[in-house]
């Protein structure tokens, strides 16, 4: 009996609350998605918000609500695959992406038109007379960028220029809201081949303020127009389908803007000073060889020709030969026809 | 008797530097970079060629939509550029260069009148024509304040005479040698406005001002002077406007808002020139002072005039120049260079020591609630400024930040040194930017 | 740098007259200046070397920065190390009344706090800032609430306390919601209530000089006859103090306010005369027993506008209306308004406790919220709680009010009062 | 009066956070914003007085007269448990922003000390029911009180430059330990 009452006691409360709640669930029930929870297991975690949604859990409820599935760029494509196959969508392909800083000017090629006093922060900078770097639209080196990185991509050369280490970067573009120059782009990571510069003032007055700023001489748009196109005074990469990577952009581009990622690596093309003497050498030989291409073949139509024509006259061809001569004086001319 | 406001603080005003320096005449430049954009509201579209010969007072930049004005050509000469060239702002802009031909020739003027004879559609026509703005330092086009919109009955009309930037005598100097000019233009504008109250409004520390102006208004109707104590911001329009008139600008509007209109002394000297004579704004008086300058002078020059030429004519530097300001050490603009031009707004350039720069060293915030003492909008720069370190955009807007007019006091003030107006600034910058891209996001959302 | 400050606050202690005062004061201007200094060299540096070696046309570099391009010259440093200086008085007379052992107690907070904060600094890797003052007064103000007897190593502790527990760990100098100095002292108090409660009597009494104050002294004594190390056959007897110090080494008492908790309000033990609470003679924590020295580097703050009248009155009138009223409805078991306002350390509380602006309100109004909640609640402890004072809790009670406080005492802006057109224009 | 002193006691002096140590995990959860901390206070408010009032009923009326007072534990905690899932349920169904505000400490509540402290002390020192009511209500002011000053502290130091070793819960712990240490004084009060 004293064993039984506390047991009755007990096991009375408990089929009361039991049934209570069981009337409650049945009446309060609110439904979920489980597959929200699915999807926050598979997405990185990262939080960044490269998806515009404020964390990978706002992102999933998103996705359930009908959001498209490849904006995680941290996850790249498995985690696309991953996405599609939990909302049983077909799953698409994303190019994967990384940061670019696209300006190569710093302190050494292009200036600073003064000193500046006050935060030590790009945003704060330019609010100062729209900052202290005679070019207009080039990088402060303030380190905005490197702020809001979490992963410690963005780095700096000796001379406060910005660049971003492609191993390093998930791409979560938090970097690229944080440049008030908005100098930075999301490139696929597999091109070698960018235009670093964003300056869109004319050519006459970029050349003034920076020595590796492009001038929109138009050479590399004209050589291929699906993979460059100049827009308001400033050569863009276009990265989209039927581009690709202009193998000979670098050899053409007189001012340097053209970084190829095949021939220098990052850090020695924005900080050693004989990359940019080895690429004026090459440059002069592509040039050379091109023109000695070009007449080698002008003279063969001209032989074609004259084959055809059958005459005898054949001094004219003693030109080609003269040309090759050339190129060692071609480097000093190469920055005067640039200009032009 | 003086009245003020709330707030402000009491910087060392420094006025006797260049406060006894008669006005003098700069000599036309030999080559003239006319920004087009001098004004608040849309740059003026070029109208000149490479190459086309322009005469003192031609149209070179034509006013693009309402609120907007005229440029003109300060010399007479030959277009040589018209492109990009450095703003005094510190951006590029496009600027009409003209190059001298030494004749200095006035192109035809409008025929003179007496502002009694005009009606106020005909003055001010005669202003919007002569490319007027507010020369005070906002470079708002004077005729857009002069049209309110017809639900709003403006009965007051204020000169704002205060000068309260230190170091500032240009608008002390024009006054003392020139009151009746500046009277009689203060009193076209009345007479546009059919304002029943006209006060001219001046502080103590300008006695002189006040005889001469006191002098020239004696038989003038319906314009009384008002003595002013001597505090900054008392030149601000909505502290001017609460010292008066104790009325205050209801937030987000202007002083239309609460029947004022408030002109400035440089304004109403231009306005009287453009209306007796037809001239268009091209010069200005413009005080050339500090410490880093050997002789402070005050001056009149040509807009388009590099701000070297008006250094040297107070006669150089004087040491080691620390920064060079368009405007008053507490609201104006470091520039970079000394070769930009001039504008209409540039009425000082003031040239610091290293010496007297602060520092752009800052510590924490002590909340000693120095700056809240000093803002003239009684707002609260101490949370706001912790705010906008950390980047809280929401408790920022929650605590007005909008509201800021950036006078500078809070900064002024501060023990901690920190760099307040800066981040009000690019707070303010941050909020508009982040309203427009919720609206083309919403915009998007709608199609 | 850390190792100067303790020199100047503990040479400060030991001269310890108007002399220390400038010494400080110096001191303080030339870390200002020579921070200032440093900024303008560092300008100027740029512009001369550069343009030296091109040719003379080159126009020299310019510095840009936002405006205000000029600063009222006021800086934290400065402020910290004149209330520094407006507190040695009261430190002085400190040590003339209770000797030496104030000094060590003084010194020992002051330069224990200076020195963790050097340390705090150097291995969070943070720019050097003990030069602002902050540290040193913290040290000194948490000195002022010791006992005299205080060992060397609680004032370490509470140094410890008060600059890394109260401060650092929440982002150092602008960023401690609680008072450093009064979160140490509480702290003590909890962690060591016997030593922290063992107040010497003052030497002056002991000594038999001023001599005014002797006769005084003996009914005085009589009053606390429970006393533990003072044998109260001695006391009773009225025997030279100064013999009696001979033989003991320290002669505690309790503090006028224990006092009253514990025979006052039961109708027994005398009073001593306010003069003697006004000018300090009377055990008690360094800081609190001068009340003339106190208000005199207060009144100096307060014209100078390093404080504002808001807090210290609103603080005092919360005292005196809760003290007068209680009085009024109980003369005999509670005290007079003056006597509160005079014992204890409601002036270096309200005067340099409440004031200090990190942990407390910013706007008028909420200083007086402030000011009147720290008055009530001191009197609240005083009266009925368990302590004898309550300044210290009282004060740290309202730093943790002081965010709500603020959030809804902001001022109204500019821009809301309605105008109306008047009619006639209309 | 005497439930006064009671209610005095249970806001300052007995403060079921600051004195007692009890609920200190949603004190530190659920304190980052004032909103949200006083939300939480009326949950906890809500669920203190329902909770002690149901469980002094079991008590006086099931357990005490069967004489199995020893089992108060556990029936204590069967009933609490019940019943915030209950609440918790009413409040996603009715209130989802109070719901995504209280997040996971919601369902914290239910096996939360200081409920059952409540309960349990209500028990102990044989309050009858008006007492039993005013000190359930009156903790769970106390419990508001410190998590609102917690609360404005917490918003203050989202500005604060704090060590990256301290921030979040370690300054936070800090703070509660002043806070504590200040509440101390009114030790003996009544």
């Amino acid at each position: 009996m004293s064993l039984l009452v506390p047991i009755l006691v007990l096991s009375g409360l408990g089929a009361a609350m039991g049934v209570g709640l069981a009337v409650a669930a049945k009446f309060l029930s609110v439904a979920e998605d489980p597959r929200v929870e699915a999807l926050v297991d598979i997405l990185p975690g990262a939080n960044c918000g490269a998806c515009g949604y404020p964390g990978c859990s706002g992102y999933a409820k998103g996705l359930v609500a009908g959001e498209d599935v490849t904006l995680c760029s941290p996850g790249g494509n498995a985690t696309v695959k991953d996405i599609a196959a939990i909302l049983g969508v077909e799953a698409v392909t994303v190019v994967e992406k990384v940061a670019l800083v696209k300006c190569a000017g710093g302190r050494n090629v292009a200036p600073d038109r003064s000193l500046y006093v006050g935060p030590q922060t790009c945003r704060a900078a330019v609010l100062v007379g729209f900052g202290n770097k005679e070019c207009r639209w080039g990088c402060i080196g303030l380190g905005d960028c490197a702020e809001v990185c979490e992963d410690d991509a963005v780095e700096f050369t000796a001379d406060g220029l910005a660049y971003v280490v492609a191993d390093a970067c998930i791409a979560c573009a938090r970097c690229v809201k944080a440049c008030p120059r908005d100098l930075i782009e999301m490139v696929p990571k597999d091109r070698k081949v960018h235009v670093l510069c964003s300056s869109h003032d004319p050519g006459k007055i970029t050349k003034n303020v920076c020595q590796v700023g492009c001038i929109a001489c138009k050479l590399c748009s004209r050589r291929d127009g699906k993979s460059f196109v100049i827009e308001d005074n400033n050569a863009t990469v276009l990265y989209g389908e039927g581009s690709r990577d202009v193998p000979t952009a670098a050899l053409i581009c007189t001012p340097g803007a053209v970084w190829d990622a095949n021939m220098y690596d990052q850090v020695t093309w924005l900080t050693d000073p004989e990359a940019r003497v080895h690429l004026k050498e090459q440059q002069a030989e592509f040039k050379a060889a091109e023109r000695a291409e070009r007449a080698a073949k002008k003279k063969k139509a001209a032989e074609a020709k004259k084959a055809k024509e059958a005459a005898a006259d054949k001094a004219e061809a003693e030109p080609a030969v003269g040309k090759p001569e050339k190129t060692e004086e071609a480097p000093d001319q190469e920055p005067e026809k640039g200009a032009e | 008797m003086s009245v003020s406001f709330r707030g402000g603080i009491h910087p060392r005003y420094a006025k006797e530097l260049a406060s006894d320096a008669a006005i003098e005449h700069l000599p036309p430049p030999d080559r003239a970079i006319v920004h087009l954009s001098q004004h608040i509201g849309a740059p003026a579209t070029a109208v000149v060629k490479k190459k086309q010969e322009v005469k003192k007072g031609d149209v070179v930049g034509e006013a693009a939509g309402f609120v907007s004005v005229p440029v003109h050509a300060p010399i007479s000469g030959k277009v040589t550029d018209v492109g990009l060239y450095p703003h005094p702002f510190g951006s590029m802009q496009e600027a009409v260069v003209i190059e001298s031909d030494g004749k200095d020739q006035w192109t035809d003027l409008p025929p003179k009148a007496q502002p009694d004879s005009l009606s106020g559609e005909e003055i001010k026509d005669r202003i919007r024509n002569a490319g007027i703005v507010g020369l005070g330092g906002a470079a708002f086009p004077t005729h857009v304040k002069l049209s309110p919109p017809p639900a709003k009955h403006i009965d007051t009309v204020l000169l704002n005479a205060a000068e309260c930037e230190p170091y500032l005598t240009a608008d002390d100097r024009l006054m003392r040698e020139e009151p009746r000019r500046v009277v009689s233009g203060f009193q076209a504008l009345q007479k546009v406005l059919g304002a029943a109250n006209a006060v001219i409004c001046i502080e103590e520390n300008k006695p002189e001002a006040i005889g001469a102006i006191e002098k020239a208004v004696s038989k003038a109707k319906g314009v009384r002077v008002a003595t002013l104590h001597v505090k900054y911001p008392q030149g601000g329009e909505k502290q001017l406007i609460d010292a008066v008139l104790s009325r205050e600008v209801p937030t987000g509007g202007l002083p239309m808002d609460c029947g004022v209109v408030v002109q400035n002394v440089a304004t109403c000297a231009a306005v009287d020139d453009a209306v007796r004579f037809g001239k268009p704004l091209i010069s200005r008086v413009t005080t050339v002072t500090g410490e880093g300058v050997a002789n402070p002078v005050n001056v009149v020059g040509r807009m388009g005039t590099p701000v070297q030429t008006f250094i040297d004519a107070a006669g150089g530097f004087q040491g080691t120049p620390g920064r060079v300001i368009l405007g008053g050490p507490m609201m104006g603009g470091a520039i970079h260079k000394t070769d930009i031009p001039v504008i209409k707004s540039t009425g000082g350039v003031l040239v610091l020591t290293p010496e007297q720069l602060p520092s752009g060293d800052f510590e924490s915030c002590i909340r000693c609630g120095r700056c809240v003492r000093a803002c003239p909008i009684h707002l609260c720069p101490n949370e706001m400024g912790n705010y906008a370190e950390v980047e809280m955009w929401e408790e920022l807007e929650g605590l007005d930040v909008n509201d800021c007019i950036e006078c500078g006091c809070c900064a002024y003030s501060c023990p901690a040194n920190r760099p307040l107006v800066q981040l009000f600034r690019y707070a303010k910058l941050w909020i508009r930017q982040n309203q427009a891209r919720a609206k083309t996001a919403e915009s998007k959302d709608e199609k | 740098m850390a190792a100067d400050e303790k020199d100047t606050s503990s040479g400060a202690d030991k001269g310890a007259d108007k002399a220390a005062d400038k010494g400080a004061d110096k001191a303080a201007d030339k870390s200002a200046d020579k921070a200032a200094g440093k900024a303008a060299d560092k300008a100027a540096a740029e512009p001369t070397t550069e343009p030296a070696e091109a040719a003379e046309t080159v126009p020299p570099i310019l510095t840009v920065a936002s405006s205000p391009h000029v600063r009222s010259g006021e800086s934290t440093a400065r402020i910290m190390w004149t209330v520094f200086a407006c507190l040695l008085p009261a430190s002085a007379w400190s040590v003339y009344i209770f000797g030496m052992n104030a000094a060590i107690v003084l010194a020992t907070c002051t330069g224990g706090a200076v020195v963790f904060e050097a340390l705090v600094q150097y291995f969070t890797k943070d720019r050097t800032m003990v030069q602002d003052g902050s540290a040193a007064l913290t040290g000194l103000l948490l000195g002022l609430t010791m006992p005299p007897a205080a060992s060397v190593v609680i004032c370490l502790i509470g140094a410890f306390v008060a600059v890394v527990v109260a401060k650092a760990i929440f982002g150092g100098l602008g960023h401690n919601p609680f008072n450093p100095a009064l979160t140490a002292r509480v702290f003590l108090l909890i962690a060591f209530p016997g030593a922290m409660t063992k107040w010497p009597v003052p030497l002056q009494t002991l000594a038999e000089k001023p001599v005014s104050l002797y006769g005084q002294a003996t009914t005085w004594y009589s009053s606390f006859a429970a006393n533990k190390t003072l044998e109260p056959a001695a006391a009773k007897t009225g025997t030279a103090m100064s013999a009696l110090a001979d033989k003991v080494d320290v002669i505690t008492a309790a503090t006028p306010l224990a006092v009253a908790k514990e025979h006052w309000q039961k109708g027994t033990g005398e009073v001593l005369h306010y003069s003697d609470y006004f000018v300090g003679n009377m055990p008690g924590s360094l800081g609190e027993v001068s009340v003339v020295v106190l208000l005199l580097g207060a009144a100096f703050l307060l014209i100078k506008g390093y404080i504002t009248w808001h807090i210290p009155v609103s603080f005092i009138l919360g005292v005196v209306v809760m003290a007068g009223m209680t009085h009024l409805a109980s003369p005999t078991r509670y005290m007079d308004p003056i006597f509160h306002l005079v014992t204890g350390g409601i002036i270096i509380g309200a005067f340099f406790m409440a004031t200090d602006y990190v942990t407390s309100p910013t706007y008028p109004l909420g200083m007086i919220i402030f000011g009147l909640g720290c008055g009530l609640l001191t009197m609240i402890i005083r009266l009925w709680a368990g302590f004898p004072e309550g300044v210290s809790f009282a004060i740290l009670i309202m730093n943790a009010v002081t965010p709500i406080i603020e959030r809804y005492t902001r001022p109204k802006k500019y821009g809301l009062k309605p105008w109306a057109e008047p009619e006639a224009s209309k | 009066m005497e439930l006064l002193i009671l209610a005095i006691n249970a806001i300052l002096v007995g403060n079921l956070v600051l004195a007692k140590f009890l609920g200190i995990c949603p004190f530190l959860g659920v304190s980052k914003k004032i909103s949200t901390a006083l939300g939480m206070t009326m949950a906890v408010a809500f669920v203190m007085v329902l909770a002690s009032t149901v469980t002094w009923l079991i008590h006086v009326g099931l357990l005490k007269p069967f004489g199995i007072g020893y089992l108060r534990t556990i029936a204590f905690i069967l009933v609490i448990a019940s019943l915030v899932q209950l609440t918790e349920m009413a409040i996603q169904k009715f209130s989802p922003s109070l719901y995504e505000a209280l997040g996971i400490f919601l369902p914290l509540i239910t096996t939360n000390c200081a409920i059952l402290g409540v309960a349990v002390m209500n028990v102990d020192e044989s309050r009858s029911f008006l007492p039993m009511l005013v000190y359930s209500f009156a903790a769970s002011l106390g419990f508001g009180l410190a998590l609102l000053l917690f609360a404005g502290i917490r918003e203050r130091l989202e500005t604060a430059a704090i060590p990256s070793a301290f921030k979040g819960a370690a300054a936070a712990l800090v703070v509660a330990g002043i806070l504590s240490l200040a509440f101390m004084g009114f030790t003996g009060l009544v």
